[in-house]
């Protein structure tokens, strides 16, 4: 209780006919004359207007409030009218609060029982504003660059957007290249758009931008500081060969002694230990894998340094860790394929001609390892049967993911399209149990596949895929007319769930952003923030999030970006003061507070901390708090059991 | 010697007999002293799924109770039909409620009170290991394509599954161990029609065609099985047309290359020559 | 005797529960006055202690309004506050307090109706139980 | 199965559904139909409806569904059962679905006792024809 | 200095603590001259009520106040003394004994129907026992009290730093012997795990020496229990129970902690499919009153407890 006694002011307000015409707002305002505490009382027709502000400017001075409640219209409507007014007529704006008397009095009820309402609201009101101390919002500096990590098209997106408004970009890619799944897409639907085509313009445009820093083969280590104020070590892995030098000329390639499967195809085809991942690689680079080269240090093999002409192969290259300063951070990490070896029911991706859904689109692609003919992995010959096994690993609570991936019904239309393109003798199966395609166009492309492309959708699931000789047996269900089927095809497609990418998980704890229960990063709501992450000033863009097609990650990523320009843009970043505190005299650093939160705002060593800029004011800490060492500002728990008592007063009516 | 206590079943006395006879010997010959359970009654050949079918599980649990007057912990099975049943059981009563009420059913019998595991010969055999397994052969099965038939009793429901439902490799470790060639078939972990045999022996009869016809086409010249109902399928189901491939129990495949049964003729001529011994 | 009118203390939420009842009151929904309003950011400051410090001032009821599951504003606070309350409600029961008169509620921004049924669901059960503190006919 | 059924909420809360229910524990409702059970069902070309057929009748409430022949065809298995994304034990279903049948004294299993059966087979096959 | 000590209703424990002083205890009793202590002096009610008014410097009371001549003897132990204060956590908070106010008519319940305390059979009617009171109270219920030295019994340190402070006539009004912070304070053990993902008695477990026992699922108060012991229990493998009690902002001890709990307790991750889970883990909370409320229900439960008697018999 603040021991100067307290001037408070009641502002009652008629809102025309609104409350007036409910309320007896003279009675009201006269009751609040005889609150404890309150020197002033009167009503006005519309508070809100000018006049009615100035009434209230003009009482604060002239009867030196300590504090005004406004009875009124929801604080949603006003609150910040009325506390910009007293502002300015110089009182702290945090000692002002509104009781409301509109639609939760006079909108909801009649008669005498509604003043009686009103005052009791009021009484209330006052009690709180008794207990409010004058706040002031913190302030704190920006520092005026981002972090994108993942170097898929979301993360190529809110990088270009992001560098477009004007601000620094660091791009961490974990791979050699950015470019991400995209870049080993044959066709987009619905469009079919050649993939590479129209994301090697972008990847180009981010090698060059002059805002944009790409380091690539490079990883995200820690994390640390607040919104406005990122602190981040990055690991940046050798690669052996010096970008600026390196002339693609391949020559080493084709030295190199070892052959590993190609991460980029998929496993279908073979590279070397010095590689680019494919040819339109950003950056333009060779790099020599470590890991499987036949040896470094000491130097076992060195063919590629010797056939090098731009002597750009340098085996003394070291790992390097940078510390950079951000202001805000985009996560675009991306997503992977759930493993085909966790299948059990569809042969452990034991079966050499079942594949997964990025594999097929290796074998689509012009630049894959079949140039684009569909050929088959175990002998290469063309499928003349080809199955699409919908909801694999989706769906399946039991066994797998319970969440439908939401990209599989497009992309599986398209390969069964492509296939048939490819193959026009081949016959198509799509095992589905419901097909989502609710984008533009997106069922219109679905229909193409059935009517024009005459490819069977069969509604289904499949029960058990194995090998029988050169087929592959696939047992299903037509569900439409109750029978079961067998199909002995030459390829089955799997429409592996999409999971997130691996390494997710660790790095969200990296940066206290929340993980679902499926690793998926969580956003700060589901409706109204999807764009970001709890923690403020990390935002979310891309499959990371959750599946999502090419469209929906670009704009996700594009609204990450604005929301990081709007952040980047403004000179200072205030913080509302309504937040929670530590009494250290009192806190015995029992650490109950601490999981409580959200946000990670509270650290605990001899005793908590409440990190002012990270905390959102929920007070779910200080209602934890068992010795009440944890306060919230201007809603302490004296000031609310005085709220409650005023509310019950029998006497407190007064009508 | 280690002793362990043995379930045996109806079938392993009557159609099945050359299964225990082999089995057991096998095991004393790895050192295990099998006693047979006293007063062993009916495993309860199929496990009851209804919810309130309560009376079903007292027979499967008295010879836990068997077993726990014996002081062990643990019953071996042969027939996997008794497998499924009795170790099904003992998960059934492992949820306390279900106990107290089973065993106020039963008051002539003392209270069981949980804790008797039931295994399985060929968990048994994996327990012992590979190694222990391999140094005991004395006639490696050398040449000889043995298909494991797992049927239904052993891997369903996942519960007591002694492998992976889906793809169970357990099976094939042993015929591997046992110096045999392990073929893998599709059909391997499918039903045979099972007691459907006896009132639709037609659909039993289409069942075997498939799983013969399946192992077969990979290749099998032997079937390995641990159920004897699975065994009279497949031999006295069998369609015209489907491939004439020999059923074996596992424990007889075990007795032979541990050397303490006679290898029958008709395996002995697939085997290759001077390996044996 | 007049009617015996139980008084009420209720708790909203900002996000949730309180912009409920706003919409109630534009939609001119009408309900009994018996609940004042009490305004917190999230349903998770709300303490056991208020609860019951309210029934002890005199309240026959105490609603905690909160977002729905999964909807909270900060993101886990009113799942905090639902163990609060279901613990307390057997502590209630414990003492011979009916837990009926403490209720916690899920109630969307979008919930108007939803918001003033409560109030007058939770206003009859509270008539049916009769006052707390013994004299019906007081205030 | 052509026909016309009324549906209403009387119908979809039929006594006979909460049975099934209690006899198996299983929720038909947790089924999405997506037919695995079917797909991968050995003995389903000789069933009048598929298993998920079955599970569909009982959420209409049909009580068809008694009469089905398919339950009677089920060899328990548990291929269904394992393989279900949902969980649903249908196994425990058919098993139910026998049991009210087998409890109001009818069968419709005939046995071919055409030679000697080991007992497992007969003692399994007598659960199709007592309760 | 002159010393009065008296117990009410208590179970003896607190009258021996001031041997826990060990050989301070001879200085102590070199400087106190004591006027009344029934446990060691003999001297009777008419002896203490022919002393004049506000003549004993400090009066230690111990124990509940449970009967009728227990309210007696302290009001006039109150009327003849300077500074009185509540004596370990019987008369601090109720006490243990206290928790009977849970029972109405406790004394049918454990005799039987219709018993009602009287003289023995043929003994004068001056030695009945004396009337039950209907509820068992804190002492600062009966009579004001001008400080407290907590514990169950207090311990040493703190009856120690009582007595430093009453030679140095430094009683300030008001004032509890005990640390302003919780216990945790001086707690050894680590914490790190914050979650409830279940609760246990503590004889059900084998803790770990080192793990804070609240994080292993046992109900240890010591977040919400003054310090002061130097964590005597929770360094014995024993949770805290509170006997030191509430800190100085936490109110209700049991409301404080059960919050503190229920927003501990996780069954995986939060969300409404946990909510059956995480129920089942609140509900293994075995007495909530008794354990909660252990030594605080007389001042802390009372309020809510009367307000249910009245509901009851407004009710009949």
């Amino acid at each position: 209780m603040p021991e100067i006694k307290p001037r408070i002011g009641v502002f009652v307000c008629h809102c025309g006919k609104n409350i007036a015409g409910t309320v007896d707002v003279a009675k009201l305002a006269e009751a609040a004359s005889r609150f404890p505490g309150v020197v002033y009382a009167t009503h006005y027709e519309y508070m809100c207007s000018d006049p009615g502000q100035a009434l209230l400017k003009r009482a604060i001075k002239e009867h030196r409030l300590s504090g005004v409640v406004v009875a009124a219209c929801s604080p949603t409507m006003h609150e910040e009218t009325f506390r910009k007014a007293a502002e300015e007529a110089g009182l702290n704006p945090y000692l002002v609060e509104i009781a409301n008397i509109r639609e939760q009095v006079s909108w909801v009820h009649s008669g005498p029982k509604a003043t009686e309402k009103a005052v009791r609201v009021t009484r209330a009101v006052v009690e709180k504003v008794w207990g409010d101390r004058p706040l002031e919002p913190t302030e704190i500096g920006v520092v005026r660059r981002a972090l994108v990590v993942g170097g898929g098209i979301a993360g190529i997106q809110a990088a270009l957007d992001i560098a477009n408004a004007g601000f620094e970009v660091l791009l961490v890619e974990r791979s050699p290249s950015i470019g991400g799944h995209m870049a080993q897409l044959s066709e987009t639907f619905p469009t079919l758009d050649c993939s590479q085509c129209i994301l090697t313009p972008k990847m180009v445009e981010v090698s060059r931008h002059p805002k944009i820093r790409i380091l690539a083969y490079s990883e995200l280590e820690e994390v640390s500081g607040f919104v406005g104020n990122y602190r981040v070590r990055i690991r940046k892995k050798p690669t052996y060969v010096d970008p600026a030098k390196c002339n693609l000329c391949g020559e080493c390639a084709k030295v190199c002694p070892v052959r590993v499967p190609n991460e980029f195809d998929r496993g279908l085809s073979l590279r070397s230990a010095i590689y680019i991942p494919f040819p339109q690689a950003i950056p333009s680079t060779y790099t020599l894998d470590a890991e499987n080269c036949l040896g470094i240090v000491p130097l076992r093999c060195g063919k590629c340094a010797e056939v090098c002409e731009a002597k750009a192969i340098d085996f003394d290259m070291q790992e390097e860790i940078l510390e950079e300063e951000v202001g805000a951070i985009v996560l675009a990490t991306g997503y992977e394929l759930y493993p085909k070896e966790a299948m059990a029911e569809y042969g452990y991706g034991t079966v050499p001609d079942v594949i997964d859904g990025l594999e097929f689109e290796r074998l689509l692609s012009a630049s894959g390892p079949t140039r684009g003919e569909i050929r088959r992995p175990s002998d290469g010959k063309i499928p003349k049967e080809v199955v699409f096994v919908q909801c694999s690993g989706s769906r399946d609570p039991e066994h797998h993911k319970p969440y439908c991936s939401k990209i599989c019904c497009m992309y599986t239309a398209k390969h069964a399209l492509l296939y048939r393109h490819a193959v026009p003798a081949g016959q198509a199966y799509v095992f589905y149990i419901d097909i989502r395609a609710g984008g533009k166009d997106y069922e219109e492309f679905v229909n193409r596949a059935m009517e024009e492309e005459r490819i069977l959708y069969i509604r289904g699931k499949v029960a058990k895929v194995f090998r029988e000789g050169e087929k592959v047996v696939v047992w299903g269900v037509d569900t439409l007319t109750g029978k079961r089927v067998e199909v002995r095809a030459d390829l089955v497609v799997l429409a592996q769930a999409v999971v997130p990418s691996p390494g997710t998980e660790e790095l969200a704890r990296k940066l206290r952003v929340a993980c679902g229960g499926e690793g998926f990063l969580k956003e700060a709501h589901p409706k109204l923030r999807p764009l970001e992450a709890l923690t403020a000033g990390i935002f979310l863009a891309g499959a990371a999030q959750g599946p999502k097609d090419i469209p929906e990650s670009v704009a996700q990523a594009s609204g990450a970006a604005a929301k990081v320009v709007a952040l980047l843009s403004r000179p200072k970043l205030e913080h509302p003061p309504e937040v929670a505190e530590v009494d250290e005299e009192l806190c015995s650093g029992c650490g109950i507070c601490a999981p409580q939160c959200p946000y990670g705002a509270i650290t605990v060593d001899e005793v908590a901390h409440v990190n002012e800029i990270l905390c959102e004011g929920c007070g779910t800490c200080v209602a934890a708090c068992p010795s009440g060492a944890m306060s919230f500002r201007n809603v302490g728990d004296e000031q609310v059991l005085r709220m409650v008592r005023a509310a019950l007063e029998v006497e407190g009516a007064g009508v | 010697m280690e002793r362990i206590l043995y379930f045996p079943g109806c079938a392993l006395k009557d159609q099945a007999r050359g299964y225990e006879e082999a089995s057991l010997a096998a095991l004393a010959k790895l050192g295990y002293e099998v006693k047979e359970l006293p007063r062993w009654n009916c495993c309860g050949t199929v496990y009851s799924l209804a919810q309130d079918e309560l009376m079903r599980h007292v027979g499967p649990v008295r010879n836990l109770i068997r077993a726990q007057e014996e002081g062990a912990d643990e019953i071996l099975t042969l027939c996997s039909m008794c497998y499924n049943t009795l170790r099904r059981s003992a998960r059934f009563v492992e949820d306390p409620e279900s106990l107290r009420r089973i065993n106020a059913f039963m008051d002539d019998e003392p209270d069981y009170r949980g804790g008797v595991e039931v295994v399985h010969l060929v968990q048994f055999l994996e327990e012992i290991g590979v190694e222990k397994l391999a140094r005991a052969v004395v006639r490696p099965l050398h040449g000889l394509r043995l298909a494991a038939y797992y049927g239904c009793t052993l891997l369903r429901p996942k519960e007591v599954a002694v492998d992976h439902p889906d793809r169970p490799e357990i099976l094939e470790r042993l015929v591997s161990t046992l110096g045999a060639e392990p073929v893998l078939f599709p059909e391997r972990v499918e039903c045979c029609g099972a007691y459907l045999t006896v009132p639709r022996p037609d659909i039993v009869r289409e069942r075997v065609g498939e799983i013969l016809r399946s192992a077969g086409l990979a290749g099998a010249q032997a079937l390995l099985t641990a159920c004897p109902l699975c065994k009279f399928n497949l031999e006295e189901r069998r369609p015209l047309g489907a491939p004439r491939i020999p059923v074996f129990y596992v424990g007889e495949a075990l007795a032979w290359a541990l050397g303490v049964r006679e290898i029958p003729a008709e395996i002995g001529k697939l085997l290759s020559t001077g390996v044996t011994g | 005797m007049p009617e015996f009118e139980p008084r009420i203390v209720a708790f909203l939420c900002r996000w949730c529960a309180a912009a409920g009842a706003d919409l109630a009151g534009t939609s001119r929904l009408q309900y009994p006055p018996n609940a004042i309003p009490i305004r917190v950011n999230c349903s998770g400051r709300v303490e056991p202690q208020w609860v019951v410090e309210a029934l002890k001032a005199g309240a026959d009821g105490v609603l905690i309004g909160g977002c729905h599951p999964g909807d909270c504003h900060y993101v886990v606070g009113n799942y905090k506050t639902r163990r609060r309350i279901y613990l307390l409600r057997r502590m209630l029961a414990e003492m011979g307090i009916e837990p009926e008169r403490v209720r916690l509620e899920w109630i969307s921004a979008t919930e108007g109706a939803r918001f003033a049924q409560v109030v007058s669901d939770f206003v009859a059960e509270l008539k049916r139980l009769g006052p707390l503190h013994g004299n019906g006919g007081r205030g | 199965m052509a026909g016309e059924l009324s549906l209403s909420r009387a119908r979809l809360e039929a006594p006979f559904v909460r049975k099934v229910e209690e006899l198996s524990g299983q929720n038909p409702y947790a089924c999405y139909q997506c037919g695995k059970c079917a797909a991968g069902c050995l003995f389903a070309e000789h069933m009048d409806l598929l298993p998920n057929q079955v599970i569909r009748l009982l959420q209409l409430g049909d009580e068809a569904v008694l009469q089905a022949k398919a339950p009677w065809v089920c060899a328990s298995c548990l291929a269904c059962t394992v393989r279900c994304p949902k969980g649903v034990d249908i196994a425990r279903i058919m098993e139910a679905l026998r049991q009210m049948a087998l409890r109001q004294g009818l069968s419709p299993v005939q046995f071919h006792l055409d030679r000697e059966y080991p007992q497992i087979a007969l003692v399994g096959a007598y659960r199709k024809v007592t309760p | 200095m002159k010393l009065a000590v008296y117990w009410t209703g208590s179970c003896g424990g607190c009258d021996v603590s001031f041997l826990e002083l060990g050989m301070g205890l001879l200085e102590v009793l070199s400087r106190v001259e004591i006027v009344f202590w029934p446990a060691l002096v003999d001297a009777k009610r008419r002896d203490l009520e022919r002393l004049p008014a506000r003549s004993v410097d400090v009066t230690l009371v111990n124990g509940v106040i449970r009967t009728a001549e227990n309210k007696e003897m302290v009001e006039i132990l109150r009327e003849k003394s300077k500074f009185l204060g509540a004596y370990g956590a019987c008369a601090h908070l109720g006490g243990i004994p206290a928790l009977a106010n849970q029972v109405n008519g406790v004394t049918e319940i454990v005799f039987g129907p219709g018993f009602r305390p009287g003289a023995p059979l043929g003994e004068a009617a001056e030695d009945a026992p004396p009337e039950l009171l209907p509820e068992a109270l804190s002492l600062d219920e009966v009579v004001p009290v001008d400080f407290v030295v907590p514990g169950c019994p207090p311990p040493a340190g703190l009856i120690a730093r009582f007595f430093e402070a009453a030679f140095a006539e430094a009683i300030s009004p008001g004032r509890i012997f005990a640390g302003e912070k919780a216990l945790c304070e001086e707690c050894p053990r680590t914490r790190e795990d914050r979650r409830l993902t279940r609760i246990v008695r503590p004889h059900e477990v084998q803790p770990d020496p080192e793990k804070c026992l609240l994080d292993q699922g046992i109900i240890c108060l010591g977040p919400v229990t003054r310090a002061g012991c130097g964590a005597a229990c929770p360094k014995g493998g024993m949770p805290c129970t509170g006997c030191l009690g509430p800190t100085p902002k936490a109110g209700d001890p049991a409301l404080a902690m059960l919050s503190a709990l229920a927003s501990l307790v996780r069954a995986g991750e939060e969300g409404e499919s946990a909510f059956p889970e995480e129920n089942k883990i609140l509900d293994s909370l075995v007495d909530p009153i008794g354990t909660l409320y252990k030594y605080s229900f007389a001042k802390y439960g009372r309020p809510l407890l009367k307000l249910a008697r009245k509901r009851q018999e407004v009710r009949a």
